[in-house]
Parts: C-alpha cells; structure tokens; sequence
C-alpha cells in the first residue's frame, strides 16, 4: 500500500485534479491507494448521482402509499390489506454491450438484488432495450445476447419477464441500453433497509466468494468509451443465477426472523458501496477485517476486495449475539457466510488485512459529501431547425397499404414475440395478461394484481425533452390503465450522453422537468431510479431515454382488457384525440 | 481433415458449472476432486484440399468470431488427420 | 390425497405444484426437502420444474444425486405414483425412473408458450377419465425438452403405450410444425412399465385457474384423485 | 493430478446445436466446413497421492454416474501431469 499517488493515478481513477484536492481535503493527508480506489467508486457518477443529483431533487416522490421513496435499494408502495410492492429499474449498458449475455444477466441479477434485500418476494420483472441500426453489424449479436441473457438469469431464478419494450435507432450503435425492472411483494409492516445501526452489531457477508470481476465496473460505466475499450476489456463478470437462488431463498428466510438490522445487496460497486453506504444511512462507522472476506482466487488485494464487482453477495448487519442464526440459515443453503466486522461509532470506516490498518475513511466525504454539480446547461442549436420541420410537407405515400405493411414490419414496431417467447413469463402462477399487449397483470394475492409497463419514446425526448418526458410518463401509465390498472408509482432509467456537455446536460434536465411534472398532474409519485451517463461513443451521444416504468393497481384480476379483437360483429370505437 | 478446439474459460472467470460439479462429486464421495472447469470441446470437419497451416489459421478466424467468446473464453486448437 | 413437492435448490415451480395441489384442488400437501428422506404419508410425489442446480452440466443430472432421491425410487418400486414436470422430468430420466435423455430444442432457444397435446393413453393414474384422442392446451417453457430415445427402446416404448402424450396442433394432429423442440415422435409425455410414474415437458399446473387463462392442466390433478 | 474428460455426443444422436454453429460458420464464409459436432470439456483437479490407474478408473466411475450421460453421450478420459 506504500503506492505513490501521481496524477496519472488519480486520473486512471476517473477523478478530476479538483476532485482529489477534495480528497485530500476531506482526509486531512494524502491517501493511499485502497482509499482512493474507495473515494473514486464512492465519488463516480454511478454511485454520487453528482451531476444529475440536482435535477432529480424536482421529482414528486411522497404520497399517501409511499412507504419508501428514492434512496434505498427500491422504492416501497402500499397496496392495501396489508402488502406492499417493491421495485425499481436499473441500467446494466456498458457491460452489455462488452459482453451481452454475461452483462444483461448480470443486470437482471442486480436488480433482483435490489428488490429483495427490502424483504419482498420478486413476482416479476420487465426490461426495456434500445439497439442500433438492425443493419449495423453488432446489432443482430447484441440482441442476441442481450435476450439470451435476461433469459437465462431470469428463467433459472424463476421470476417470469412479463413485458418490456425493445426499439432500434442508430443512434445506439455503439452504445446499447439495458434496463432491467423487478417488482416485488413484501409486507406493508416489514420492510428491510440497508442500515448499519447499533454499534457493536456484526457485519456479516453472505452469497458467493469474492473474486476479481469487474474490478472498476462502476468508473467504467461512468466513463465515455472510445475505441480502445473494447481492447482494455476488463474481468467481466459472470452472473451464477442458481446461486441467487439460493440467496434469495436464503435471505427471505433470514427476514422470517429479527436476527437483522440492515442487509444492503453488493452491486456495482460491491463492498464499498455497501458497507459505505449502510454506514452513512446510519450515521455510523463500520470496521471491517478484509482478510476474512471469502475469496475465490489466491493473493487477491484488500483494493481488489473492496471494488470486485462479483455477483451474488450482501451484507448484512445483525443483532449482537444472533451470528449463528445467520450462519445456520446460509449454511443450509450451501451459501457462503463469514462475520467480517462490527458497527462503529466513529464515524470512520476502517478496513484491517490480516490485523493491520489498511484504510480509514472518513464516511460522509463518501457520501453525503460527495460532489455535486450544477454543470452548464444550453439548449441545443439545432433544435430549431429539428422543430420546424413539419410532417405534412411530405408527401402522401402512392400506396397506403404498402406502406403499412413496410411501417408493421419495422424492427421497432413489429411484434416482439421472438423475444418473450425466450422468456419464462407464466412461472410463479401470477400472469393474468401476457406480454403481447399494452401492460402485463400479474396476480400478487387473492384478487389484487399489478398492471406493469415500461416505456420511453425516445425520438419524441430528442426533439422536446420536455415534453418527451412528460410523454414518457403518459405512455407508460396510459397502458397500465387501458389493462385496468390503476398507476400508483413509477421507477425510472434515465440513460443520457455525456453530461459535461451543455446540451446533453440541458436535454436531461428538461426531460426530468417533464417526468417531473407528468408525475405530478397524474399523481404519481417517482419512489426508485437510477441514472447512466456517458452513454456515448467516440463522441456521438445516443438518443435521451429516460425510460419510465409505471405500476398500476388492478383491484380485481378477473376484471382486466387485452388488446385483440374478441369476437365478430363487436363494435370498434375511438377514444381521445 | 478435421480438427479439435478446446474452449475454456480464462482464468479468474468465474465457472459457476464447474463450482457445481465439483461440490457434487465430493458429496457423492470422491473426495480427491478439488476443483472442476467445463469448457467446451468442438469437432470441426473440413473439406480436404488445404494445408494443415492454412487450416489453423481459418480455425483461429472461426474461433475469435463465433466459437469462443474471446472476452471471457480462451481456445486452443489442434489439427489432426491432415 | 397427499402430495409431497419435492424442493430441489434451484427448483422454481416447487411453489406452484403447491399451490395447486392445495389451494386450487384442496387436497393435503407438503415440501419436501431435498436432503430429507420422509416420504411417509404421501399418495404422490411431485418432482416440480425449474432449474435444479442451474441446470448445470446437465438439466437434472445433479439433482439426481440428492438424497430425497433414492427415496423417490423406492417409493415408485412400491407403486407410490410420481410426476415429475418439466425439469422433474429431466431428473427422472437421469435417475433412471423413466427411459431417454433430454437433448436441446432444436431451435436452440428456450421456448415459454401454449401448445397441444394430445392424450394417448387414457388409462393411466394420470389420465384416467379423459378419453383417448382429447387435446388439451398446457403451456411449455423449457430449453432442453428434445426427448430422445434409440430406434429400438422407442419403438418399445411405443407398443407398450407408454407414451401419455403428443404434441399436436389445435385440431389433434401430429405434426412436425406442432412440435415445439424436436422430440422423437413428438413425444411430450411417458410413463414407467408399471404406469405409476409420468415424466412430462409441459406444466399443467400452470393452466389449472381460469384466471390465468385455462384449466386445462387442472385435469391431470383430477385424474389423480379419482384414481 | 489433473485430468481431462471429452464427453462427445454419440454417433446418430443429432447434435442440434452443432449443426446450428456449422450453418452459421458456412454462412459467415467458411464453405470448407462440413460437420461440427459439440461436446464438452471437463478439467478437475485432483488431490495427489494416486496413482494414474486409480485416478483413471475412479474417473471412470465419474463419468459413469455423474459426467456424461451414457444414453447419448460418450467420454474419454486423459490423466495428465501425474
Ligand atoms: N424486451 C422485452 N421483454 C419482454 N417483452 C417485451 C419486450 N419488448 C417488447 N415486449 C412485449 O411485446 C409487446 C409489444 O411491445 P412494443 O411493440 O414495444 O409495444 P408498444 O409499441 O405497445 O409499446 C408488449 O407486450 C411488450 O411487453
């Protein structure tokens, strides 16, 4: 650890001159190399939100069901008789597009995680894709991937894909979206947060060994690519979907009993993020001996314990004297568990290697006191120009019906059956309305069911950010009503370029704008989100898509619609505008 | 002519089938077995007619675009019955 | 009657042969651990679908190997009867309780969907009620539901009428269109010599409430209780 | 110790997803491919202290029970690095 610190380090650590005179700042001294592998996950876009963090202060995140907004690992809303759903979305983009299957199934992963740490049973989940040109000669290998990979963690962990939305645009060509949503069941009166209290409480990790995925996952995902990256290729991770199973598995019956305090799932990011995070919810400080962590390969660092990205991991903090009711319970279900620290009140975070102190970090600089940017915004010049152009200027199509059948036949609009066919989306016993139509219904108990949609147009965000947003809301609710629900909370994807861009900056803002106000008007409250920046590739930006997943109430399941004609002589009627 | 190709996973690359077969063949009492890897093994036929070189250097073409996933897999390839 | 859902780690239908079994048919049920061997009680023994083991290796070829298993078989000697779904299915290939090997689908792709089937054998614990020639609709979701068997133990498996069900279109034919992922003879469905145990592909638990779009699969559930 | 297991699928049993990577392998260009055929690969590591013959024959009984599935399936078996 005796590493000098040279500018080149810290920028191979993505973090700018001015970022690390904070650091040193907030540590009083020069830090050593595991401490700034620390602050430059802690501090990455990823993790800090620093430039969109502003912007999303706008959202409407209470309400009468709100029993959790924005800041833990999902948003938690009532739905009466005494249950609550859980969920959220999330971008698993960059690694996709490195390695689709590997990255999308380990997306899926991820956000299983999140919705079940907060104690609720996943029901299903959803994802949405945006792929470039179908005649670009990745697109047909990334979607290939991609769906094979939501499949084959989605499938194994027997939670059903019920819906999704998929569109091409060249756009994406060099970047793809991957956005996976869960949803979850758990009890109004029960719900688990990522909390570290109680000082002298033990840390304990559970799920699979530690090994050297992904190490700088989370800054990659943070950072612009360029034609290199596909060369720098990093360890990429590889999801184990029987062993979140059994975490899963393991984890509800852990919640079956009080022996825990907070549980936060590792992602991207994994350790450090976790065990900083659950710290700083608390106000505590947590002391942790690395050496203790289980590990999968021989001489790993305390730095690349600390910022492995492997799968299927938590940590947990338990009541004093109640370890061996979490050992028993991981240990029946063949999963890795060791007690590797206790809650502090320091305030500090302290890591030990075999009994020496190897870092200690101040936690709020981490979090709390991460950076936050008010980065310059500026409205596009080309707008104008985009904005003016008016469809009617072009002429009529000679035959109507050719037309159609080329526009039905479009990747985009076409019918989306070769994907959720690869999916499982009837096991759990809950899928009302399949996927093929506007929104799914799944069944969560006796008669209540959830009407689920994600959707983004994201052409529509390009030429009004605005008002794209604000119809990215109406979409996605608009279909869970007509599938007879009742929208009561939404999650959000928001994936945009580069931010230290004025003008992507500007898009993303007005596009939080319109959700915001959106969400307001149908009194939808935002309750979980996540945010992927720099989704560019040698400086060509995508297409703004802060995809937006609305979850609606269906009060009676035997009282839903689907989109065929049902019979002959029914009537057809047009509604709206 | 015909030739072989061993797919496996690079090193440190997480083998989550390999971790299962080995757990179970310790339980089913063969406990000498201390860690198992599955990689693929791929018999490719091919017209007669080209040199046993010219045949490697189309195998390792086959192999970076469509038999192994360079990100995450090595192969080795051998050539036999020239 | 008693059922007994096998609970394999991996496995993720375990909940919904349960469901079924006692709350949409009323009937006693209860899990089964893996590692347990208690199988006293039970009039059946669901082998539930779902990804035992992740599937690794082989569909099946680990969850064998649990100790539940040697139970499970002893259990079908003494005439117990066994159903074993979609990946149930595959165990009890790989241990032996019925004959075969699940080979990929042919499209290679995992495959979630309604089909046909078609009864060929009315006269077994499972059928028993339904007429020979009835075509029901049950859904699939499997990768490796290809069944393949030698020329000579399938034409066996033929003439001892042991093949409870086909894949067939809506009007009961078979096809090779109607055949989801390549299975020899368009076989969905078999049974031991002495018809005690079915091993099938397709998850009737999941067309079993009118809810969920059909109820079908409740059939099979009720051929057992008369049975 | 460390040994090496090919399991092949038997000869007349179709290989669906070899004759899938032999399509697109033709279709991306390489005509001289006539027949692909897919099996795996199987490393495990074994404790020393055995002789190659009783590694062998102990492996043999892996892949019996366990390995391959000897309905359709075939292996060889390589002890390497006694
Ligand atoms: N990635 C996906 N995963 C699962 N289902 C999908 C996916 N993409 C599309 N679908 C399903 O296909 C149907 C049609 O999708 P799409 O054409 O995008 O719908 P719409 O145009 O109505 O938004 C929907 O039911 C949707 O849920």
């Amino acid at each position: 650890m005796s590493t000098e610190i040279t500018p080149e380090i810290v920028a191979t650590h993505g973090l700018k001159p001015d970022e690390y005179e904070r650091i040193q700042a907030a540590m009083k001294r020069e830090p050593n190399l595991l401490e700034l592998g620390i602050f430059s996950v802690m501090w990455s876009e990823h993790c800090s939100y620093k430039s969109s963090r502003k912007h999303l202060r706008g959202f409407p995140t209470s309400g009468p069901r709100v029993l959790q907004g924005p800041g833990e690992n999902a948003g938690v809303v009532d739905i009466g008789d005494g249950l609550a759903v859980a969920f959220k979305m999330e971008s698993h983009n960059h690694p996709s597009y490195i390695e689709p299957y590997q990255g999308a199934a380990t997306g899926v992963g991820g956000i299983l995680r999140d919705v079940f740490t907060m104690g609720a049973r996943p029901i299903a989940s959803l994802n949405s894709l945006r792929f470039g040109d179908p005649s670009h000669p990745k697109t047909a290998w990334l979607l290939e991937g991609v769906t094979a990979g939501i499949a084959g963690y989605g499938n194994a962990i027997g939670v059903p894909t019920v819906g999704g939305e998929i569109a091409f645009d060249a756009s994406y060509n060099g970047n793809c979206l991957v956005n996976a949503f869960t949803l979850g069941v758990l009890p109004a009166d029960k719900i688990f947060r990522g909390n570290a209290s109680g000082v002298g409480n033990p840390v304990i990790y559970v799920g699979a060994k530690t090994g050297r995925d992904g190490i700088h996952g989370a800054t990659m995902a943070s950072a612009e690519f360029d034609e290199s990256s596909e060369e720098k290729r990093p360890t990429v991770q590889v999801g184990d979907p029987f062993v979140e199973k059994l975490l899963l598995e393991a984890c509800l019956e852990l919640m079956q009993t009080d022996a825990i305090v907070g549980i936060q799932d590792m992602g991207a990011a994994g350790l450090t993020s976790s065990s900083v995070e659950m710290a700083g919810r608390a106000g505590n400080g947590l002391d942790m001996h690395l050496d203790r962590v289980p590990m999968r390969e021989e001489g790993m660092t305390p730095y690349e314990i600390m910022l492995s990205e492997s799968q299927e991991r938590m940590l947990i903090v338990a009541k004093v004297g109640r370890e061996k009711d979490v050992v028993a319970i991981f240990e029946k279900w063949d999963l890795d568990v060791a007690v590797v620290g206790s809650v502090s009140d320091t305030g500090t975070l302290r890591l030990f290697w075999h009994g020496q102190l190897a870092a200690e970090l101040p936690i709020d600089p981490l979090t709390e006191g991460a950076p936050v940017y008010d980065r310059p915004r500026q409205r596009p010049a080309d707008l104008d120009a985009l904005q003016a152009f008016d469809p009617a200027t072009l002429p009529a199509p000679a035959d109507l019906g050719s037309t159609l059948l080329q526009l039905v036949a479009r990747p985009t609009i076409a019918s989306k059956e070769w994907v959720y066919r690869q999916y499982d989306h009837m096991v759990r016993l809950g899928t009302v309305v399949r996927p093929g139509g506007d929104a799914a219904v799944v069944r969560v108990e006796g008669k209540k069911g959830v009407a689920l949609s994600a959707d983004c147009p994201s052409r529509m965000v390009y030429l009004d950010p605005y008002m794209g947003g604000m119809l990215t809301v109406a979409e996605a609710s608009r279909n869970v009503s007509v599938v007879g629900g009742e929208p009561i909370g939404l999650t959000d994807c928001l994936n945009f370029g580069n931010p230290e861009k004025p003008e992507i900056m500007w898009q993303f803002a007005e596009a939080v704008r319109g959700i915001a106000d959106a969400c307001r008007a149908l009194d939808v409250p935002v309750v979980s989100g996540n945010v992927s920046l720099y989704n560019e590739t040698d400086g060509k930006g995508i297409f703004p898509t802060p995809t937006c997943a609305v979850v609606g109430l269906v009060p009676d399941i035997e009282r839903t619609s689907t989109t065929w004609w049902k019979e002959a002589g029914h009537e057809i009627a047009l509604l709206g505008t | 002519m015909q030739a072989r190709v061993y797919v496996t996973l690079k090193r440190g690359v997480l083998d989550p089938q390999g971790k299962a077969v080995a757990l179970s063949l310790s339980s089913m009492g063969f406990e000498e077995v201390e860690d198992v890897r599955l990689g693929k093994f791929i018999e490719v036929k091919l017209a007669d007619g080209s040199s046993p070189e010219k045949a490697k250097e189309r195998l390792t073409e086959m192999c970076q675009r469509l038999l192994a996933n360079t990100v995450i897999e090595d192969y080795r390839i051998e050539i036999v019955g020239a | 009657m008693r059922f007994g859902i096998v609970v394999f780690p991996g496995a993720n239908c375990d909940h919904d042969a349960y469901h079924v079994a006692k709350h949409v048919l009323g009937q006693d049920a209860r899990f089964v651990w893996h590692k347990d061997r208690d199988l006293s009680g039970l009039d059946c023994v669901v082998l539930p679908g779902g990804f035992s083991y992740g599937d690794y290796l082989r569909c099946g070829a680990i969850a064998r190997f649990s100790p539940v298993m040697e139970e499970v078989v002893s259990f079908a000697a003494k005439g117990g009867k066994v159903i074993g779904i979609c990946n149930g299915f595959q165990i009890a290939l790989e241990a032996g309780l019925l004959p075969g090997a699940m080979l990929r689908n042919r499209s290679l792709k995992f495959v979630c969907k309604d089909v046909h089937l078609r009864v060929e054998n009315g006269n077994t614990p499972f059928t028993k009620g339904i007429a020979e020639g009835t075509v029901l609709r049950m859904p699939i979701a499997h990768a490796e539901g290809n069944y393949f068997l030698p020329d000579d133990e399938l034409a066996r498996l033929e003439g001892e009428g042991r093949v409870a069900f086909r894949y067939v279109d809506a009007a009961g034919q078979v096809t090779d269109a109607a055949n989801p992922n390549g299975s020899r003879n368009n076989i969905a469905g078999i049974l031991n010599a002495k018809g005690n145990v079915l091993g099938m592909m397709p998850h009737p638990e999941r067309l079993a409430e009118s809810v969920l779009g059909g109820e079908d699969g409740l059939r099979i559930f009720e051929a057992l209780l008369g049975s």
